[in-house]
């Protein structure tokens, strides 16, 4: 085993999970979007970083995918609708950033726990990964239901997301086809998610999901 | 018997081209007809499975006794569904509800989920089956918002949420199944490919695979319907067209299912895992009683019957969960009774709110009184999906309780209880339905009443006789489920 | 051709004019076919019945079963049909009754609005009761079972537009699947893992007493359920009463014995044994039921739903019977059990013949005054001749005096209360007398009842418009009531007939007969031995006849026979309000001041007017009904408060269902962590 | 057997003769013990003999029923008295009907009597109709449990063999026979419409029960009526009688002379019965209506109090 190169994608996808803190930290939209692109940046490297010592050059290709969309290109269009909607841009929490980030720790030792426990038999390098890469999904999952406002809920998703990108690259020689997968059906989600933002945009002042909730099917 | 065309390549390619082809075609007659046939077509060509020799499992294809049940229920309903739709919608544009260029997309986007949920079940491998059920799960995204209320809307967007959640842990469980196989099976696609898989099992990580069903269960789960996972099923058939409802209830929570029952396989061939039984056991039971209780205050007619599916979904877990002969050909019994009766009575659900213009329960009222043949049509069903003779789901849900009961008594109580309060409640609102002095419109119905006939003639005929062959073939999958 | 198969082509035959009446119901002479057809029909079937039993009793008491499998129903177990001794005796209970409600129905039936409503479900029920008489495996009995119940729940929702009929539908129905699902259970116990669903196999496999325990209680919930036993009788006051009268008549008089089949068939048949207390719960069960029974029915006005309660009574009855068998059969005692069970048997077939007579009169009135309401009549004996007449006859008999049938019945139950000393068991010592005397109040206050409602609604003078201006009903009704008037006093009369008919069936179950009665002089029963107690039915009926005769006879020949008509003397008051009568809840009152302000919380409250007003004093009662009190009503409150509670979670956000997602997550992956 | 039915002849004319004298010889009893002078001991013949010969009134409203009934009712009195083996069991009818068909007999009776008593359409008719069939419901139950008792002593519900067996000499005292007989007592006081549960002599409309309901009758129904009612009387004490004071009962082998001893004393022990039942009823005040069901209610205790311990006690 190559002691270098595990070191450093333990220190990439450490990396990964310490953004997805700092992203449950952020109370401002736009630094969130920031921090986003941060975690999609980190993912490419990480997921580069695969490619190399996986000798596997289809990842590259999943690499250059999360950071040219993930990156840059989704972080810049979302930017632009909550200029463009007036969204308020700060971001309404559930529960304290303390709280969250609280339960975030312990949602880390959780996968710990279960990943550096159960995988016995996989090599440590993908142990290694798929814990980091369990708790960056359950880290977006928290995200997602401790904002209130769409745009950070979508950014939760694409967190989420971010960590299974993650898990496929660090399984060893996983086919291409989850790689293809993953980014078509990010895209397709973003495309329709960027659908119905427009269409919630149409009916309701805000993408505040609860204003929503006026309109269920039965009146309470 | 050789047939000049694989099945295989027309179960998945007429709906794909037939996409394709609707996307671009005007006219909304010819299109639901051209909808129509190619569902029509899709389900001759799963007929032949029945008669050709089993084609070789290749890695991405694979046709065994377990999916050739599900691949001909999924390509009927799909084909019924369809005829019925074409009555359908021609009402809903009548009433200016949907415009021509929905329609377009509404046919299309038709035709794509039936590709989607087709591919589900001839695939082979895992991670084209969650390339499929994903797609599947878009599709019908975009049908249960197509009338851009803002109840359709909210439901919609309230089933992606929830979906691209469940899809997102069932791909963590997808990569989790192949980091247990890739030590065994080596690199690369074979540790994707359910024939390799299978008989590899036992040497695969039992703990891994215990991770990786947990997220496949709750991944997939969702889509089945599961409680807690369920939040997005009553919204969803109550906003979307009632075609939908039906292929949503009939179908699509049965191709999740299927996702569910093969990687079932997978966790019963390892001895060392966690048993998945106690595991389903349990989520189908807090289905069946969450569904059963919600039965009662709901005052949304498809929305009632969503949560029945909710409960049938449970009833269906349950079953599979408890395993055994007996379960398990209960388990699959009711799974095509319940398809093929909740999509009948969405079928008579939807013309009923076309005459009545609403689908609030408290209008609809009397119906065997204005409306005989419809009115009796929804008794007949919803006795049916009750769990009453002489209708299919009454012998599966006997063959259920029975078995269970000597070898889990609390269980099978439990599981009673919660067949008896579905019961009630989907009773009492039947009384209300169906009998007392009628309200609303009486104006008479044109509804295309054949596919319902067939699906209650179906599931009359299931619960008095079973043809040997299908039985035979029903015992064989349900030693295949363990 | 043998029985089984006439009977099952009976049945199907009888739902073969059922579907197809669907096409000629509306037409005028639809429903006299149907109904013609149905009656010609279950008589045949109740001749193959007869048949059968009398052949066996020929033939040293052993019926030849005879079997049939149809490879349809349960896959791997396909259907089996049998008639037996059991079968076929419950064919004739099934097959008669039916047969004469049918005939009555030519002439009843025309009073319907909407025969299709009726006439599709109608000769369907039937078949259906006798497909779950002849079933021999699980689940061909529990299908013809339930689709028992559910044409019954179609008939009883012919009225619809009452929302009475409608919620009365919905309590019987939803009582029905609880009963069903009991029975699943039950034959899921019998059936063992391996699915082994044909009677056949469930007699051949022994069960321990532990689980054949359990089995007669649940068969106690699922067949009692539908018979109606205390307390889960609720939904049969309600649902024979919003029926059309013929069909209450099926319903109360042949459906719930279908259910009692349901249970000897289980308890004595398939079960090998049973712990010693199950015969105490069901001695307790049947108890209970026959004096609730009848209290609940002294409280009611509404003539048809009286003569439901009274239904529950008898059920008591015949379970007390059925649960000293079981008590005898227990200890060896079979001679005894032998007599126990024919008592059963023989109250299980006077009870189909005096309940249908009841109904069917009901059901005269009600054409006759428009109403159930026992308030409203009086005076019908004046108006009606015929019916009255032979009401009165099956008031006597539910009555259990003699020279009627229900009277032999009970007293037979009576007698084998008095053999129960011999048995070994201190708790049944204890229990027995004690359900001989609830047995003795019961009859008591059956008679009381019967007092109440033939007073109440035949005699005296009318209390409305329509009582004063009742027509006496067809000839079809008359000719049909009066057959089973007339059954009801032969069966009184000549019981040994019927007793010797009946040991083919308490050899099949209980391995033991009465003896012989044939062989008695004079036609006397003597369910023991002669010196230990007997009965003459025809010597008491004749005796009483010729010293009446006789009487008057002296008295008119020597003494006087002028009569003069002359106002009522009543002390002197003038006969004016009829309302001055005493009606059904005046005459109850000292009943329900005994027993009812205890068991049923009865309150009286009188509103005196204000001094100085002239308005007249309102006296009013009001009763509340213990059982559905106690537990139905508690168990529906739960029911809401439990959807109330769950119905918050429809309405929760996207982000909290996400939560719930995320809880279910983390849960399963802590179970996980914590998994050895 | 052609002397069991002389045996059976003499008894149920025997029955009816001195039916109405038992009522005169209370009603001279009570009236001497209330110091009066009283009636003569054969004014209820009388009294029989003129309403059968006057004419009867009958209520427009009446029905066939109505007048069906006092025959029906003495009819089956009589038959059910004639089975009770007042001075010999070996009566030739005996086994036709066992004490619970006797019992049910006189129910048919109290049945058709109560209907009669609802025909006219009269409040009294129906008060009277209503409190007798509670009472009945009371007294029915304990009157079937003593019937246990004795049954169960005597292996037996045929009256012949048990009045036999209990004649015998291996019966002993027993406390069920004790409670039995106040049972059986209180029982026999509520249906004849005795103290205190009825008064026989009243018209006061809230006390009665038994007259309330005949109030319509006159003429020769009357007449039955009133006769069934002392055939009652007779019934129950020689049930009694027989029962409890069993000796001196001749036996179906028996001579005649022992017959005619037999009859001798049967006249005696129900002259002894009259006595103390008049004795009673002029010591002790009518109850009101609703404390009657206390009054059967611990006749029911009794009865089933004296099953209970010969159910336990047999297998002692």
């Amino acid at each position: 085993m190559n002691t270098l190169s595990f070191d450093v994608a333990h220190m990439l996808a450490g990396g990964m999970l310490l953004v997805s803190f700092m992203m449950i930290y952020q109370t401002r939209l736009y630094a969130l979007l920031n921090v986003f692109a941060l975690h999609a940046m980190v993912l490419a490297l990480s997921v580069a970083w695969q490619a190399s010592i996986q000798h596997a050059p289809h990842l590259y290709v999943t690499a250059g995918i999360a950071l040219f969309f993930k990156a840059i290109l989704i972080p810049g269009a979302l930017h632009k609708i909550v200029q463009r909607m007036g969204i308020h841009r700060q971001v309404e929490q559930v529960v304290g950033t303390g709280a969250t980030m609280l339960a975030g720790m312990g949602l880390v030792a959780l996968s710990s726990v279960l990943m550096l426990n159960l995988t016995a038999t996989a090599s440590a390098f993908a142990r290694e990964d798929m814990a980091f890469a369990l708790s960056v999904v359950l880290l977006g999952l928290l995200m997602m239901i401790s904002r209130r406002n769409a745009v950070s809920q979508v950014v939760g998703f694409m967190s989420l997301e971010n960590g299974l990108i993650l898990a496929a690259a660090g399984a060893q020689g996983m086919p291409l086809v989850v790689e293809i997968s993953v980014a078509f059906s990010v895209l397709v989600a973003f495309i329709v998610i960027g659908v119905f933002l427009f269409r919630i945009r149409e009916r309701f002042d805000s993408v505040d999901l609860s204003v929503m909730d006026d309109y269920r099917g039965e009146k309470r | 018997m050789s047939l000049p065309f694989n099945p295989v390549d027309l179960i998945l390619g007429i709906p794909a081209i037939t996409a394709l082809v609707l996307f671009v075609l005007p006219g909304y007659r010819l299109t639901s007809w051209l909808n129509v046939a190619a569902s029509l077509v899709t389900f001759l060509a799963a007929m032949t499975l029945f008669f050709i020799d089993r084609p070789v499992p290749t890695n991405y294809f694979l046709v065994d006794e377990l999916n050739i049940v599900f691949i001909v229920l999924n390509t009927f309903v799909g084909f019924t569904a369809a005829y019925f739709s074409a009555s359908y919608i021609a009402h809903e544009l009548e009433i200016g509800r949907l415009t021509p260029v929905y329609l377009r997309f509404y046919h299309a986007m038709y035709q794509t989920m039936m590709f989607g949920m087709n591919l589900v079940l001839v695939t082979n491998n895992i991670g084209l089956m969650w390339v499929a059920i994903e797609l599947a799960t878009l599709s019908t995204v975009l049908m249960v918002g197509i009338y851009r209320t803002p109840e359709a809307l909210e439901a919609a967007w309230k089933y992606f949420i929830l979906g691209s959640v469940g899809i997102a842990l069932a791909l963590f469980g997808t990569i989790l199944v192949y980091l247990a196989a890739e030590p065994v099976l080596g690199e690369g696609q074979a540790a994707m490919v359910f024939t390799r898989l299978l008989p590899n099992a036992a040497e695969f990580d039992p703990k891994i695979l215990n991770l990786a069903f947990v997220f496949l269960l709750l991944g997939y789960g969702t889509k089945v319907g599961l409680v807690p996972l369920h939040a997005w099923l009553p919204d969803a058939h109550a906003e979307g067209p009632t075609p939908i409802s039906a292929v949503l209830s009939g179908l699509l929570l049965n191709v999740a299912l299927y996702a569910v029952l093969r990687f079932k396989m997978l966790m019963t061939a390892n001895a060392d895992t966690l048993a998945p039984g106690p595991l389903m056991v349990v989520m189908g039971l807090v289905s069946l009683l969450f569904a059963a209780i919600m039965l009662y205050r709901r005052r949304d007619i498809k929305r009632l019957f969503a949560y029945s599916s909710i409960e049938h979904m449970g009833i269906i877990v349950f079953a599979f969960g408890m395993g055994g002969p007996l379960a398990n050909f209960a388990g699959l019994l009711h799974m095509v009774m319940h398809s093929l009766t909740k999509s009948a009575i969405f079928f008579s659900v939807g013309h009923i709110a076309q005459i009545k213009g609403s689908q609030k329960t408290a209008e609809i009222r009397g119906l065997t009184h204005s409306h005989p043949v419809l009115g009796w049509a929804l008794v007949i069903g919803v006795l049916a999906i009750a769990g009453l003779p002489p209708f299919g789901v009454f012998m599966s849900e006997f063959l259920v309780v029975s078995s269970t009961f000597q070898r889990a008594p609390a269980l099978a109580l439990l599981f009673v209880t919660g067949l008896l309060l579905a019961f009630g409640a989907l009773l009492m609102r039947l009384t209300g339905f169906a009998f007392g002095e009628p309200t609303g419109s009486t104006k008479p119905a044109h509804a295309s009443l054949v596919p319902l006939y067939i699906h209650m003639g179906l599931v009359l005929l299931a619960g008095i006789y079973l043809p040997g062959p299908m039985v035979a073939w029903f015992q064989a999958v349900a030693k295949l489920l363990g | 051709m043998s029985a089984v198969d006439l009977v099952l082509t009976g049945a199907l035959l009888l739902m073969a004019l059922g579907l197809s009446s669907i096409l000629f119901a509306a037409r005028p002479m639809g429903s006299t076919i149907v109904y013609a057809s149905a009656g010609v029909l279950s008589a045949l079937v109740a001749l193959v019945g007869l048949a059968t039993l009398v052949a066996g009793a020929g033939a040293g008491m052993n019926v030849g079963a005879s079997t049939l499998w149809l490879p349809i129903g349960l896959p791997w177990i396909g259907a089996h049909f049998r008639v037996d001794a059991l079968a076929a005796f419950f064919v004739i209970v099934v097959g008669f009754g039916s047969s004469i409600i049918s005939f009555y129905s030519i002439g009843y039936g025309r009073h319907e609005h909407e025969p299709w409503r009726v006439l599709p479900f109608y000769p369907s029920f039937i078949g259906a009761m006798l497909l779950v008489v002849i079933a021999d495996d699980a689940f061909s009995f529990l299908l013809s079972w339930e689709v028992m119940s559910l044409l019954s729940w179609a008939l009883v929702l012919t009225h619809h537009r009452e929302s009475a009929v409608r919620s009365s539908g919905l309590v019987y129905l939803i009582m029905a699947a609880f009963g069903t699902m009991s029975l699943i259970l039950a034959f899921g116990l019998l059936a063992g893992p391996l699915g082994a669903y044909d009677f056949q196999s469930m007699r051949a496999s022994g069960q321990t007493p532990l689980v054949g325990s359990v089995v007669v209680i649940l068969m106690l919930l699922g067949a009692g359920s539908k018979a109606g036993i205390v307390p889960l009788h609720i939904w049969l006051p309600l649902a024979h009463p919003a029926a059309p009268s013929h069909v209450s008549a099926m319903m109360s008089g042949i459906m719930t014995k279908v259910a009692i089949y349901g249970f000897i068939r289980v308890t004595f048949d398939l079960l090998g044994g049973t712990s010693w207390w199950m015969s105490e719960i069901v001695l307790a069960v049947g108890a209970v039921t026959a004096v609730m029974g009848v209290l609940y029915a002294l409280m009611q006005h509404d003539l048809k739903r009286l003569l439901a309660y009274h239904t529950v009574e008898n059920i008591g009855i015949i379970f007390i019977g059925l649960g000293l068998a079981m008590a005898f059969r227990h200890y060896d005692m079979n001679a005894a059990a032998a007599l126990a069970m024919v008592a059963a048997l023989f109250h299980i077939f006077n009870h189909s013949v005096f309940k249908n007579l009841l109904f069917l009169g009901a059901g005269a009135v009600q054409t006759a005054t428009g109403s159930r309401d026992m308030e409203k009549m009086g005076g019908l004996i004046h108006r009606m001749p015929v019916t009255s007449l032979l009401f009165l006859v099956a008031s006597v008999a539910i009555s259990a005096l003699p020279p009627f049938n229900g009277f032999v019945s009970e007293w037979l139950t009576f007698q084998a209360i008095l053999l129960s000393p011999d048995l070994p068991d201190w708790g049944l010592k204890i229990l027995t007398p004690g359900v001989g005397g609830m047995l003795a109040l019961a009859a008591a206050l059956a008679a009381a009842c019967f007092v109440k409602v033939y007073g109440v609604v035949f005699l005296g003078r009318a209390r409305s418009e329509v009582a004063k201006t009742a027509r006496e009903v067809d000839r079809w009704s008359l000719a049909t009531m009066s057959v089973l008037a007339l059954v009801c006093l032969l069966a009184g009369v000549f019981p040994g007939v019927i007793i010797d008919t009946l040991s083919p069936v308490s050899h099949a179950l209980v391995q033991a007969t009465m003896p012989v009665q044939s062989a008695d002089p004079w036609m006397t029963i003597t369910p023991v031995a002669s010196g230990r107690s007997s009965y003459n039915g025809v010597l008491v009926l004749l005796f009483v006849t010729m010293s009446g005769f006789f009487a008057a006879w002296v008295i008119h020949r020597f003494a006087s026979r002028s009569l003069r008509r002359a106002p009522a003397w009543d002390c002197g008051f003038e006969l004016d309000d009829p309302s001055t009568q005493y009606g059904a809840a005046s005459f109850a009152q000292p009943i329900r001041r005994t027993f009812g302000t205890k068991i049923f919380s009865a309150r009286e409250s009188v509103t005196m007017p204000p001094p100085g007003s002239t308005a007249p004093a309102k006296f009013s009662v009001s009763l509340r009904d213990p059982v559905w009190d106690g537990f139905f009503a508690r168990v529906s409150g739960a029911v809401t408060w439990l959807a109330d509670k769950a119905n918050r979670l429809q309405f929760l956000t996207i982000r909290q269902y996400l939560s719930v997602v995320f809880a279910a997550l983390v849960l399963l992956l802590l179970v996980l962590t914590l998994w050895k | 057997m052609i002397f069991n039915l002389l045996v059976q002849g003499l008894q149920m004319m025997l029955v009816v003769a001195i039916a109405p004298l038992l009522v005169g010889v209370i009603h001279k009893m009570r009236a001497r013990l209330l110091r009066k002078q009283g009636a003569p001991l054969l004014q209820p013949y009388r009294d029989l003999l003129r309403l059968m010969k006057k004419e009867v009134v009958l209520a427009h409203n009446a029905s066939w029923l109505f007048r069906a009934v006092p025959y029906m009712v003495f009819a089956a009195t009589w038959v059910a008295a004639a089975l009770i083996p007042t001075f010999a069991t070996g009566l030739q009818f005996s086994w036709s009907a066992d004490l619970i068909a006797i019992v049910a007999l006189l129910g048919s009776a109290r049945f058709f009597m109560a209907l009669a008593g609802m025909d006219v359409g009269t409040s009294f008719g129906g008060i009277g109709s209503s409190r007798e069939m509670m009472i009945a419901a009371l007294a029915e139950p304990a009157m079937m449990l003593t019937v246990f008792s004795l049954a169960l002593l005597a292996g037996s519900t045929q009256l012949s063999t048990v009045t036999h067996y209990l004649a015998g000499s291996n019966v002993g005292l027993r406390v069920s026979l004790g409670m039995a007989l106040v049972a059986l007592v209180i029982v026999a006081l509520a249906e004849n419409a005795r103290i205190p549960v009825d008064n026989p002599s009243t018209h006061l409309e809230l006390t009665m029960v038994h007259e309330a309901m005949v109030l319509e009758y006159s003429g020769r129904h009357l007449a039955m009526i009133e006769l069934a009612s002392a055939l009652k009387l007779v019934l129950y004490l020689s049930l009694i009688v027989s029962l409890f004071i069993p000796f001196g009962v001749a036996g179906p082998g028996d001579t005649i002379a022992a017959h005619l001893l037999a009859v001798v004393y049967y006249l005696i022990k129900m002259l002894g019965g009259a006595l103390a039942l008049a004795t009673f009823e002029v010591s002790i005040a009518k109850m009101r209506v609703f404390r009657i069901p206390d009054l059967l209610g611990a006749a029911l205790m009794l009865s089933l109090l004296g099953t209970l311990l010969l159910f336990v006690s047999r297998s002692l």
